[in-house]
Formats: structure tokens, C-alpha cells, sequence
């Protein structure tokens, strides 16, 4: 299935773009599209982010579904 | 109680008389503001990015949370993101309490889990011109 | 670094502008005020009574005690004295600091030392027409 | 000597007055300032102050002068 995920800071900059489409399979998980993302990326020196599914954090088992919203979230930096 | 990720300048004083109660009997202000050094550089300014509607939810639930453990419903709390200039406000927390330990307490936490929780990023801007993500200085 | 007894009412967006300075990351105010009960009874007003020129020694003397330990300069404070009525402030204390710890725990230092130390007495005005000096209820 | 005392709070209300002469002898202390102003409240229900000579809490030992600048410091309650 083919997932549009948003970008932030340093990853949106390193990408181009405020969101990317990856693709993974049937009951693909959190882990799987921060998989697919570190392959686009292509060794850029990104920190490495959790992911957001329906803007609460998840953890890499937790399943990803096509109507998801999807986010990519780098160590934050607010205040 | 009331929070928000607001694309303006913050009206602090504003912030303070929303929390006042006749049952308070303190008030505590935070304001985080754009410093003119991080790790000894030079900065001239800082540009917030957020996941805006996630942001704002999170920011709704430490807020509440902090009404809870602090038990004081006079709890408010805004977040600026976008472009800001040195000494300009990103980030204001008031918190009005019959007792002051409550009111340090209350806005403290708040402060606490923002930086922990919020999605929110800076980009530092130097005066040599560069700039650099925050987020980024973590090894990957 | 300042403070003041003053016998007018505070201006605290005046406190908070005064430790603005472009090394601070972090303001932090705080505000005691009358609140309308007191050990379960209704208050109508405060009237404060003060050793004035000790007061204002030993507040400066709590002001520059911050400023050493918490490592400003940004520390001001004020305490009024007089009638003062519901909801409004007895005393306001601002701390800019580079790092946030360093406001609140300035900030927190000031107002638990005046509670301490600060030649300063409060008679509340209870609704019921009495009136009560809170230092009497301390046993003989 | 003749010392003149500042009063405060509940002990100016007491004595009907923010300040009172006490008659104390060469050599005193701030502890016998403070018996003959205890002798002066006449039993009303007061606390238990402390003085301040020259706008410095004294202990009970510490002379006192003629000239000095003393006051009764009933408990602070300010804030």
C-alpha cells in the first residue's frame, strides 16, 4: 500500500518536501515505514525519529493502515 | 484551562489575568524567550517548526495534566511557532494557585513535558549566516 | 537587581520587562495576592504593616543573595504594603536567567526567604467585619 | 536609660501606639528590653517577638545602647 507521510525540520529539509509516499505491504508496521523512510533518506546525517500514527507516538509493532495519518517525528525541540 | 500553538506574538500579561481567581492566592509566569547564544554561538533568531494539530492536542493534554496533579483549574498555556527574533517570546506558561508551591509546581511541569513531548523544532539561525535543526545534533 | 517596598500597586509588566536582557532564555515571575479565604474564613482585604527601612534592607539583602546563587544579575523585586484589596498584588518578584532553572529556582528563592525573614505583617479583614493580625494566632 | 522602642503589627494595636519608651539600666540586653516590654503588653495574648537593633535581629545577649535604632519584630508574616 502506498502511505503519505509527513516530514518536519531537519528530515523535511533533508527530503525536500513536507511529506513523502512510501510503499510497504499489507500489515506493514510502524517500524517497516521508518525502515522505508531511512532508505529514502539515503544516508543523509538525520537524527533518527519516531513515528507518529494518528498524532500519538508509536511504537515499531504498532500496525500502520492506508487511511492513517502518518507523521515522521525527530527528537524534539520546542520551548 | 487553555492552551495553543499560536502563529503571533504571545500576550503574556494577557496569559496572567486569565488565570486570576479570587481563590488564588499566586501566580507564576514562565516565558521562554530567543537567547542571543546556544552552545556559544552567535544566533540572531529562530525558526519553529511543529506538527501543528498534534502539537496543539499534546499541549491541550499536559496542560490538563498538569490541572489534575496540581489541582488547579487555572492553568494556560501558548506555544509560538514560525520565524522569531532575539528576545522575542516562544513559549509563555501562567499558572494561578491558592498556594504558591502549586503555582511553581503547575508551571514548572508544564515547561517540563513541553520539552519533552511537544512536537516542535527549532532552526537556529547564526549571524554567520548558517543555520542548523536542533533536532539534528543528535547522533542518528 | 532592584527591589522596593512600595505603597502603590505593582506594575509587574514592568518587573518583567526589567530583566529582560539578551542573555536570558527564560523569565519567570511571580505574584502573591489576596485571595478571599484564610483558613476557611472570608476575606475581604488585607492591611499590611511594615518596618519599612529594615524591609527594604533585608529584601535587597534576599535580592543579591538570588543573584550569587542562581548566577544573574536579572532579579527584582517588590512588596507593597498597606490596604490592599481582594485580588490584587502583595508582592511580585521577576528572574531572567539564560537557562530555566536558573529563573524558577531564583524566583522561588526570593518569595520563601521573604516569607522568612521580611519585616512584614498582614492583618486580614474578614467579611464578617473582624479583623485579625496573622501573627497573633502564632502561640505566645 | 530611656530606650524608645518601635511597635508593630499586633503589638502596636496592643499598646495603642507604633512606639514606647522603656526605662532599662546601663548595660542591658536585648533580652531585658524585651522582659520590660513583656511587662509593659500587661498579660494581653501576644506572640513572642524578637527585637531588632539597628534594623538587625539581635540575640539576648547582645548589648544595647541609647542610640541604637531598636524595634519589637513580632513573627514576619509578609508575602
Amino acid at each position: 500500500m502506498t502511505l503519505r507521510v509527513m516530514l518536519f525540520a531537519s528530515w523535511a529539509d533533508a527530503l525536500g518536501a513536507r511529506s513523502v509516499e512510501v510503499e510497504v505491504g499489507e500489515g506493514a508496521t510502524a517500524g517497516d515505514v521508518l525502515a522505508a523512510l531511512a532508505a529514502r533518506a539515503n544516508g543523509a546525517p538525520l537524527p533518527r525519529p519516531a513515528l507518529a500514527i494518528n498524532r500519538q507516538l508509536a511504537r515499531a509493532g504498532d500496525p500502520v493502515r492506508a487511511a492513517d495519518e502518518i507523521a515522521v517525528i525527530p527528537p524534539v525541540a520546542g520551548g | 484551562m487553555r492552551s495553543a500553538i499560536v502563529h503571533h506574538p504571545i500576550d503574556v500579561a494577557a496569559l496572567v489575568d486569565e488565570v486570576a481567581a479570587s481563590a488564588n492566592g499566586a501566580t507564576v509566569l514562565f516565558t521562554g524567550t530567543v537567547r542571543d547564544l546556544s552552545e556559544g554561538r552567535a544566533v540572531s533568531g529562530i525558526d519553529y517548526d511543529a506538527y501543528e494539530t498534534m502539537a496543539a492536542e499534546e499541549l491541550a493534554r499536559i496542560v490538563r495534566e498538569a490541572t489534575e496533579r496540581f489541582g488547579t483549574p487555572h492553568v494556560v498555556a501558548e506555544h509560538r511557532v514560525g520565524s522569531l527574533a532575539l528576545g522575542e517570546v516562544s513559549v509563555a506558561i501562567a499558572a494561578g494557585h491558592p498556594r504558591r508551591a502549586g503555582a511553581f509546581d503547575a508551571a514548572r511541569y508544564v515547561i517540563e513535558e513541553i520539552k519533552l513531548r511537544l512536537p516542535v523544532w527549532k532552526q537556529e539561525l547564526f549571524t554567520d549566516g548558517t543555520r542548523e535543526w536542533v533536532d539534528a545534533r543528535v547522533t542518528p
